[in-house]
Parts: structure tokens; C-alpha cells; sequence
């Protein structure tokens, strides 16, 4: 478990430093990214709402458009292959424009008029001139309606888009890059900690060591000051005697642990 | 009126026959009541345009609707015209004539579009359809339409009288079209004229009430495009109530108001306009209408004259408008507004 | 936005009224080509031409929103959902015969579930 | 329109013929000469064609006057064929009037000898000229009176198939239009009682 969902690296003191300000970064980016996504969440919501009214009212307007049709069609007859005919170059073209929402790029219509058409300005002459006027007048709000329609509904996949990946980022942060970062120090710490407790354990006993090769050589002084004679051959052994027992120390350690 | 009866008795009473087929104030009522545009075709059937209604299959469209009310037309228009002797072969072709210029037109711009002719054929009203239509489409250009084609059909004189070929390239199609049709309403009136009798009384004022509404609805939707006053006279038919002095008030007419200043010196007019509130040219069209059918009614007051059969085409075709307009108002949900297209016929 | 200083168009799949209408307001373009930005979809039209028209008309550069009728929208529903890109947007819009129904707009059938999600 | 001027023409053009001939001295005894030599039974026989031609005529118009519009009409309103049948039979009884008159005319007509000079006596004139005006009478009447009743009738025809209440209206007119006939054939009667080849005087 532990192995699986941290990063392999050699518990050091500098590794922890590097994690640690790892982890800071990840926090502080998560968190930011989290705004990022509220921010955006609120616009997508705004564009949502909009979309939906926007959408509602096309569907009132191309509906009041096509009336206005009928009436035209009513006063002139079939005009519609006159019009079909007469297309030659687009007198209303969308320009896009971007607009910036926490550093998503939302693509933006705006509809605009070029030049007077004059083709269809004498379209229905003999009848019904006026009813046709009317009706590309009340096209003309259902165009423009549509071109706002069409930006939102191009920022509302954009933002779509944007919104997913930032929230799969802010998922990624919490939930496998934080958590790792944290298990990683957690490891590292973990390890320091044993080195110390180790080193502290080992530290105790070259220190018990020395408190009883004192206490030996005291007594050695002691005996020296006895018999001089015998005293050559007793360091020898005894430095062997404290090798053999740090030895055996280390493997009580090992045992303990 | 005594030898009327020897070559077009006959007709004329199909024709009043026809005519009795044309729905009533009544039918209209009930047409309004349908929800739905099944509705619309289930009545329809039970009327004249039951077989041409009948084997449409289910999904209708307002478009299929008249299409089928049209078919019932062009189906009495070709019976007359096939049992037609002359003059009033030569009557009915005129009667046809004003939509034939409608297809000429749209064949011509088609062809410079560089559309499919058979397509277009396909749009054409079958009512001005000719021989040589389809030939129409060979010109590659107005100079190779008007030296090969156009002066074969029956509208030639047309073109040849009032367009020079210069004119066929430049001049505006809608222009072009209006131009005709003066030239046409003039032709049909001389042609009246010379028929003579009651039928020379009858037309003269049908076209009379045609071309000054012609001239009013040009003068209505030619302000503020780029025609020039002497453009829009040149447009105006060369009769009428309103010849040569309201014509001329007309051309010089700016907006609305003066355009009502001039038509209300006409006497006929006057009561038009007063039924028309100030400023308010919506319901003009539609009061035109009324007086139209009220014209075209009348013809049917008196007998041993072809106005009937003018007059029974105009009424088709105004009854088609009619049930256009209750479709569309029908299909679209607006049926609070059906009541403001329907131009009762009886 | 290869033609941004010129502005983009719109192409429509449309019927027959509602590209009456449109063309009216001079929304139409023939270039010297004689590539329209429209499709006039009658009975006769086929469902490959529309589904040819709506891939060209998604992947010109020149045309920045794409109006398709909601029947027709219908008939190549498939390629709608499929499609994802941002531009051009498609909009689907109600025709004459057929009055806006929400429910079977792709785009808002997201918005609806998005809503209803959170 | 053009018809009545020139029939107008007709009647006006003939004594004024006369009264230019009288008024350029011409001798008119030539004229007189004429008609006393033409036999009283050419004028008998005239009348009485004339009776059942011009009326036959009549008839026959306004039966085709009425026919071509209620056939037409019938098209659509098949319902009007038997009652107008009625505006038929009016213009057919012109006919029967014609043949009527024609016969008591016929009955009229008796062998006279011709004088010493050819000529006929005063009564054998008197009764061929009465004939003659009988006949006429009757013929042109009739021939009026079936123009007008076919006229009418092809009115009723059509006015039946789009409203049948006005048939009965109309069908009035139409009587009165069918007794036209009948005045020229009573006056065509009495002229006729008068004429008698064999009357002495």
C-alpha cells in the first residue's frame, strides 16, 4: 500500500524538502484551480440560463419570423425562388471576437451588416413590396437572435470543455497528487525518524560502552597499581570484548525491532 | 348576346358551375374551427378539391395544400381553355398571360444562375406555362435569350416594345418584370376594347381596379429604393382611374400620406382609404383585396361575357390565398390571427 | 479564422421558407464558385447531400455558425452528436411546419442534464 | 346592337325610298303596276313561310341559347336539368305557335280564277296581303319571342344552379317572355280571319 501510492525516492532530509515544497505547490495549485473552475462553473451557469432563454425565445421569434412569411406569401405569392435567385454576396456576416473568462478563450459572434443590398430592395414591386419588407425586418431580429444563440452556444461548449479539464485537474491534484505527496513525506518521515531512534539507540550504547571500558580500565589502574606484571595482555582482550558486544548489540537491535 | 351563347355559352356556364364550387362564408367558418391541418384537408375533401386532396398522403404541409387547391385550378383552367373557341381562346391566354411573365422572369434569372431547367420548370406556375418555355433555357444570356427565344413566345411584343436588349442585361428583374407587366395590362385592355360589348365593359374595370392598384403598390414599395419618380411612371399602366393625373400625383408621392391624398381624389378610392385607418398600411392589402373580390363578384351579375372567367380565376386564386393563410395560421398556432387573411368570397 | 477582417458567414440546411426567409435578410453567398452557403432540403434531397453538406459546411473556414432546421437535424442527428467542435456552432432551429420543441435540441438536452445534475 | 340599327335601317329605309321616288317624280304607277301583277298566292305562300321559318328559328335559338348554358350548368348541378327542361318547352311552344298560325293560314289559301287580265280581284289581293302580314306577324314575333325566352332561359338555367329559390322567380320572366309570342300569333289570327280569296266586291 504505502509502496504503491508514493513516489520511489530515497528518504533523505533533501528529498523531504523537495517534497514538502511539492507539496505546497500542489495545495496552493489545487486551490487555485479551484477558483479557476468556480469562476467558470458561475459563468457556464450564466451562459446556461441564457442559453435556455435565448433558446425560448428563437423559438417565439423564427415563430413570429415565419408569420410574418406567411403574410408576405399571402400578399405576394411564391416570391421564394426571386430570393434564391438573387443571392449573390453575403451582406450580413458574423465577426468573431474572443472574450477572456479566467484564462478560457471563449469565442464570440457578433453579427454585421455590409453594404445596402440592393437585390431584393425591389423584391415584390408590384405586390406586396411591403409585406416582404416587414417580413426581412423581422428575420433580420431572428438572425441577429441567432448569432447571439450561436456565440453562447459556442462558449457553452468551450466552457464545457474548459470546465472538464480543469476539474479533472483539480481531481488529479486532490485526489492522487496530494495524497501521494503526502504519503511520500509521510514515508521519508517515517524513515528519518528510524534513523534517528537508531542512531539515538546506538549513540546510548557506545555510551554505555565507554561507561564500562572506564569502569574496566579503572580497575585496571586499581589492579596495575597491585601487580604491575600481568597488566600487558589485558587491553588486547578487552577491546576484543567490546567488538564482540557491539556485535551482539546489533542484533538485539534487529531482534527488538 | 344573342350569338354569345353559340361558341361560349357552354363555357360560361361551366364556368358559373366552377364557381359555385368556391367555398363559402360558411366553408370559411368551418375551415377556421380545424386544429390541425389534417382537419383542414379531411373538409377540404368534401369539397371541389376533394379529388385532389384525397390520395396526398398523411403528413401534409401548408405547401402540398395549395399545391393540391392549385392542381384543382389548373385542372378547370385547361378544360376551359381546351374548349375555348376564339375570341375567348385568345382571352383566356391573356388571362394566363400575367403569370407567364411570373415564369419567364424566373426562368430567365434561373438560366443566368445557371440552375437545373428542369427544376425550374418544376417551380413555374403550371398556369403560365406555354410551349416554348422550356426553351427558354438554352440561352446561355439575355442577347441570346431575347434574339432566340423570346420572341417566339406569346410575350415577345412585350420585350420587343418595351425592353431593348441593353435593357435585358442591366436592368433590375424586378423592374424588368413590372415593365412587362404594364405592357401586358395595356395589351389585355386594348385586347378588351376590341372584344367589345359587355365583356369590354365588364374587364375595363377589373383591369381599370388592377392597374391602379399595380401603380399604388408600386408607388407603396418603391419609397425610399433607388427607382426614380420617372422609373416609377414609366411602370404605372397606361389606363386606369387614376390616368394620366392621380399617376402622375403617384409618382411624384413621397410617403403614405400623399400617396393616400392622391388615390382619395379618386372617388372609388376614397371610401378605400377612409376604411383605412391614418397611417396605417397593414390592412392595405388586404382591403384591396376585399374591394378586388367584391369586383370580381359582381361580374357574375351580368351574363353573355367573359369577364366570369377572369373573374373565376382571381377568385381561385384568392381562395387559394385563403386557405394558405388559414393553413399557415393553423400550422404555426396563430389562430387568433386567422381572421385578419380571409377575403370572403360569398 | 482564416478570413477574420472580412467576418464569417452562416450556412444554413434549411427548408425552403425558413431559407426564404434567411436569405432575405442577405445572409446568402454565392461565391465566383457557385458554392452556396445554403442547402435548400426538399422531399427529394437526399440524406447523403445533407450529411455532405453539413461536413463541408463544418469544415470550411470561412463559415462560422451552421443553422440546420430541427427536422433536418433529425434526419443527420447522428453526425450532430458526434460533432464537438466549438466552430463552427450548430444551431438548430425551428422551421415553418415544425415550432421549436426543446426537448430535441442536442445542445440543450446537455444543458438540460447539466442543470439537472447540479 | 348592331342588329337594331340595321333594322332600324330597314323599316325607315324603305318609305323613304318610296317617298324620294314619289318626291324625283318618278312614276310609281309602275310600282303599283308590279305588285297588281304579282299573284296574291306568292304572298300567301311567303306569309305562311315566313310564319313557320321565323319562328322555328326563334325557337330553335333560344332552345340552344337555354341548352348550351343549362348543359354547361348541369355539370356541376345536374339537379337543375329537369325543372329547367321547363325554359325548353317555352321556346319549343314558339315553334308550336308557328306551326299553329301556318296551318290556319294554309286553310285560308282557295282556288280564285284570275281576271280577263291576269290580275287577281281586289278580294284575292286583300286576302293574300292579310295572309302575308298574319304570317309575318307571327314569324317575327315568334322569332323575338324565342330570342328572348332562350336569353332568359339560359339566366334561369345558370341562376337555378347557383341559388335554386330564384328558378321560380325567373320562370316568371320567362312567362311573360313566352306571351310575347302569343300577341303576335292572336293578331296574326284576326289578320287572318279578314282574309277570304273568295269574298265578292
Amino acid at each position: 500500500m504505502s509502496t504503491q501510492n508514493r513516489y520511489t525516492v530515497t528518504p533523505t532530509v533533501s528529498v523531504l524538502a523537495v517534497m514538502k515544497a511539492r507539496l505546497a505547490g500542489a495545495t496552493k495549485g489545487h486551490s487555485l484551480l479551484k477558483k479557476k473552475a468556480d469562476a467558470l462553473n458561475m459563468r457556464f451557469r450564466q451562459i446556461l440560463k441564457k442559453i435556455v432563454e435565448t433558446k425560448e425565445e428563437m423559438g417565439k421569434v423564427m415563430k413570429a419570423s415565419f408569420f410574418s412569411l406567411a403574410q408576405a406569401r399571402y400578399a405576394t405569392g411564391d416570391f421564394k425562388h426571386t430570393v434564391f435567385d438573387s443571392v449573390d454576396q453575403a451582406t450580413f456576416k458574423v465577426k468573431a471576437s474572443q472574450d477572456n473568462v479566467a484564462g478560457v478563450r471563449l469565442p464570440k459572434f457578433e453579427g454585421v451588416k455590409e453594404g445596402a443590398d440592393s437585390k431584393l430592395g425591389l423584391i415584390g414591386l408590384g405586390t406586396g413590396g411591403k409585406q416582404i419588407q416587414e417580413c426581412r425586418k423581422s428575420f433580420m431580429t431572428a438572425v441577429d437572435l441567432l448569432v447571439e444563440l450561436a456565440s453562447l452556444q459556442t462558449a457553452f461548449l468551450t466552457l464545457d470543455e474548459a470546465i472538464k479539464t480543469t476539474n479533472r485537474r483539480v481531481n488529479a491534484l486532490e485526489h492522487v497528487v496530494k495524497p501521494r505527496l503526502e504519503n511520500t513525506i509521510a514515508y521519508i518521515k517515517g524513515e528519518l525518524d528510524e534513523l534517528e531512534r537508531e542512531e539515538f539507540f546506538r549513540l546510548k550504547k557506545v555510551q554505555g560502552n565507554k561507561k564500562k571500558h572506564a569502569e574496566a580500565a579503572e580497575a585496571l589502574e586499581a589492579a596495575r597499581a597491585g601487580h604491575k606484571g600481568g597488566a600487558a595482555a589485558a587491553p588486547a582482550a578487552r577491546e576484543n570484548e567490546a567488538a564482540n558486544v557491539l556485535a551482539t548489540e546489533l542484533q538485539d537491535a534487529d531482534i527488538i525491532f | 348576346m344573342c350569338l354569345f351563347n353559340v361558341k361560349d355559352g357552354f363555357l360560361e356556364a361551366v364556368v358559373r358551375g366552377y364557381k359555385l364550387g368556391l367555398l363559402t362564408t360558411a366553408d370559411y367558418n368551418n375551415l377556421c374551427q380545424c386544429e390541425t391541418l389534417e382537419d383542414i384537408k379531411l373538409y377540404l375533401t368534401g369539397t371541389d378539391y376533394g379529388p385532389f386532396l384525397a390520395n396526398e398522403p398523411s403528413p401534409m404541409h401548408t405547401t402540398t395544400l395549395v399545391d393540391c387547391c392549385t392542381r384543382k385550378l389548373v385542372a378547370d383552367w385547361r378544360y376551359l381553355r381546351e374548349n375555348a373557341g376564339e375570341p375567348l381562346g385568345r382571352f383566356l391566354d391573356y388571362c394566363t398571360y400575367g403569370h407567364m411573365i411570373d415564369n419567364v422572369v424566373l426562368i430567365v434569372t434561373g438560366t443566368l444562375h445557371e440552375r437545373d431547367v428542369q427544376e425550374l420548370l418544376e417551380k413555374c406556375n403550371p398556369l403560365g406555362m406555354f410551349d416554348a418555355i422550356a426553351s427558354l433555357a438554352v440561352a446561355q444570356n439575355m442577347r441570346d435569350l431575347y434574339r432566340l427565344v423570346l420572341v417566339d413566345t406569346p410575350l415577345a411584343p412585350y420585350f420587343s416594345d418595351n425592353l431593348t436588349s441593353e435593357d435585358l442585361d442591366e436592368m433590375n428583374i424586378e423592374v424588368m418584370r413590372n415593365t412587362l407587366y404594364k405592357a401586358y395590362l395595356d395589351d389585355f385592355a386594348a385586347f378588351v376594347h376590341r372584344v367589345g360589348g359587355t365583356t369590354a365593359g365588364v374587364m375595363s374595370e377589373l383591369l381599370s381596379f388592377e392597374a391602379d392598384r399595380r401603380a399604388l403598390n408600386i408607388t407603396l414599395n418603391s419609397i425610399g429604393t433607388e427607382l426614380t419618380r420617372d422609373d416609377r411612371r414609366k411602370l404605372y399602366a397606361n389606363f386606369g382611374l387614376l390616368y394620366p393625373h392621380g399617376q402622375a400625383e403617384l409618382a411624384v408621392a413621397e410617403d403614405f400620406d400623399q400617396i393616400r391624398t392622391a388615390m382619395e381624389k379618386c372617388q372609388p378610392y376614397q371610401s378605400i382609404f377612409s376604411r383605412l385607418g391614418l397611417g396605417e398600411t397593414q390592412m392595405l392589402d388586404k382591403i384591396l383585396y376585399e374591394e378586388e373580390v367584391r369586383q370580381l363578384i359582381n361580374t357574375y351579375e351580368q351574363q353573355f361575357h367573359y369577364g366570369v372567367f377572369y373573374a373565376y380565376m382571381r377568385l381561385r386564386e384568392q381562395e387559394i390565398r385563403n386557405i394558405m393563410w388559414i393553413a399557415e395560421c393553423v400550422a404555426q398556432d396563430q389562430k387568433n390571427r386567422v381572421q385578419d387573411g380571409i377575403v370572403f368570397t360569398f | 479564422m482564416a478570413q477574420q477582417d472580412q467576418g464569417s458567414l452562416l450556412a444554413m440546411i434549411v427548408d425552403a421558407d425558413t431559407a426564404t426567409g434567411l436569405l432575405l435578410t442577405g445572409v446568402g453567398q454565392v461565391d465566383l464558385r457557385k458554392r452556396a452557403n445554403f442547402l435548400i432540403v426538399d422531399d427529394k434531397t437526399s440524406q447523403a447531400k445533407i450529411e455532405e453538406a453539413f461536413k463541408e459546411f463544418t469544415t470550411r473556414e470561412d463559415i462560422a455558425v451552421v443553422l440546420i432546421n430541427q427536422v433536418i437535424a433529425g434526419m443527420i442527428r447522428h453526425l450532430l452528436d458526434g460533432y464537438n467542435k466549438p466552430v463552427p456552432a450548430i444551431l438548430e432551429i425551428p422551421s415553418k411546419d415544425a415550432p421549436y420543441d426543446p426537448s430535441q435540441d442536442s445542445v440543450l438536452q446537455r444543458v438540460r442534464f447539466m442543470f439537472g445534475e447540479s | 346592337m348592331r342588329a337594331l340599327v340595321l333594322g332600324v335601317a330597314a323599316t325607315l329605309g324603305l318609305p323613304s325610298l318610296l317617298l324620294l321616288l314619289y318626291l324625283l317624280n318618278v312614276d310609281l304607277q309602275y310600282l303599283f303596276f308590279l305588285f297588281r301583277n304579282i299573284s296574291p298566292y306568292f304572298w300567301s305562300a311567303l306569309g305562311i313561310s315566313l310564319c313557320v321559318g321565323l319562328s322555328i328559328v326563334g325557337a330553335a335559338w333560344g332552345i340552344f341559347i337555354t341548352g348550351s348554358s343549362l348543359v354547361g350548368a348541369a355539370i356541376r348541378e345536374p339537379r337543375i336539368t329537369s325543372k329547367n327542361l321547363i325554359s325548353i318547352i317555352f321556346c319549343e311552344a314558339v315553334a308550336i305557335y308557328g306551326v299553329i298560325v301556318a296551318i290556319i293560314l294554309q286553310t285560308k289559301v282557295e282556288a280564285v280564277k284570275p281576271q280577263a287580265d291576269g290580275t287577281y280581284g281586289l278580294a284575292a289581293a286583300n286576302a293574300g296581303y292579310a295572309i302575308l302580314g298574319a304570317g309575318s306577324v307571327t314569324g317575327w314575333a315568334n322569332l323575338a319571342c324565342g330570342l328572348s325566352v332562350g336569353i332568359v332561359g339560359s339566366s334561369a338555367a345558370l341562376s337555378d344552379a347557383a341559388n335554386s329559390t330564384l328558378f321560380v322567380k325567373i320562370l316568371v320572366v320567362e312567362i311573360f317572355a313566352s306571351a310575347l309570342g302569343l300577341f303576335g300569333v292572336i293578331i296574326g289570327i284576326i289578320m287572318a280571319g279578314n282574309a277570304n280569296f273568295m269574298a265578292q266586291g
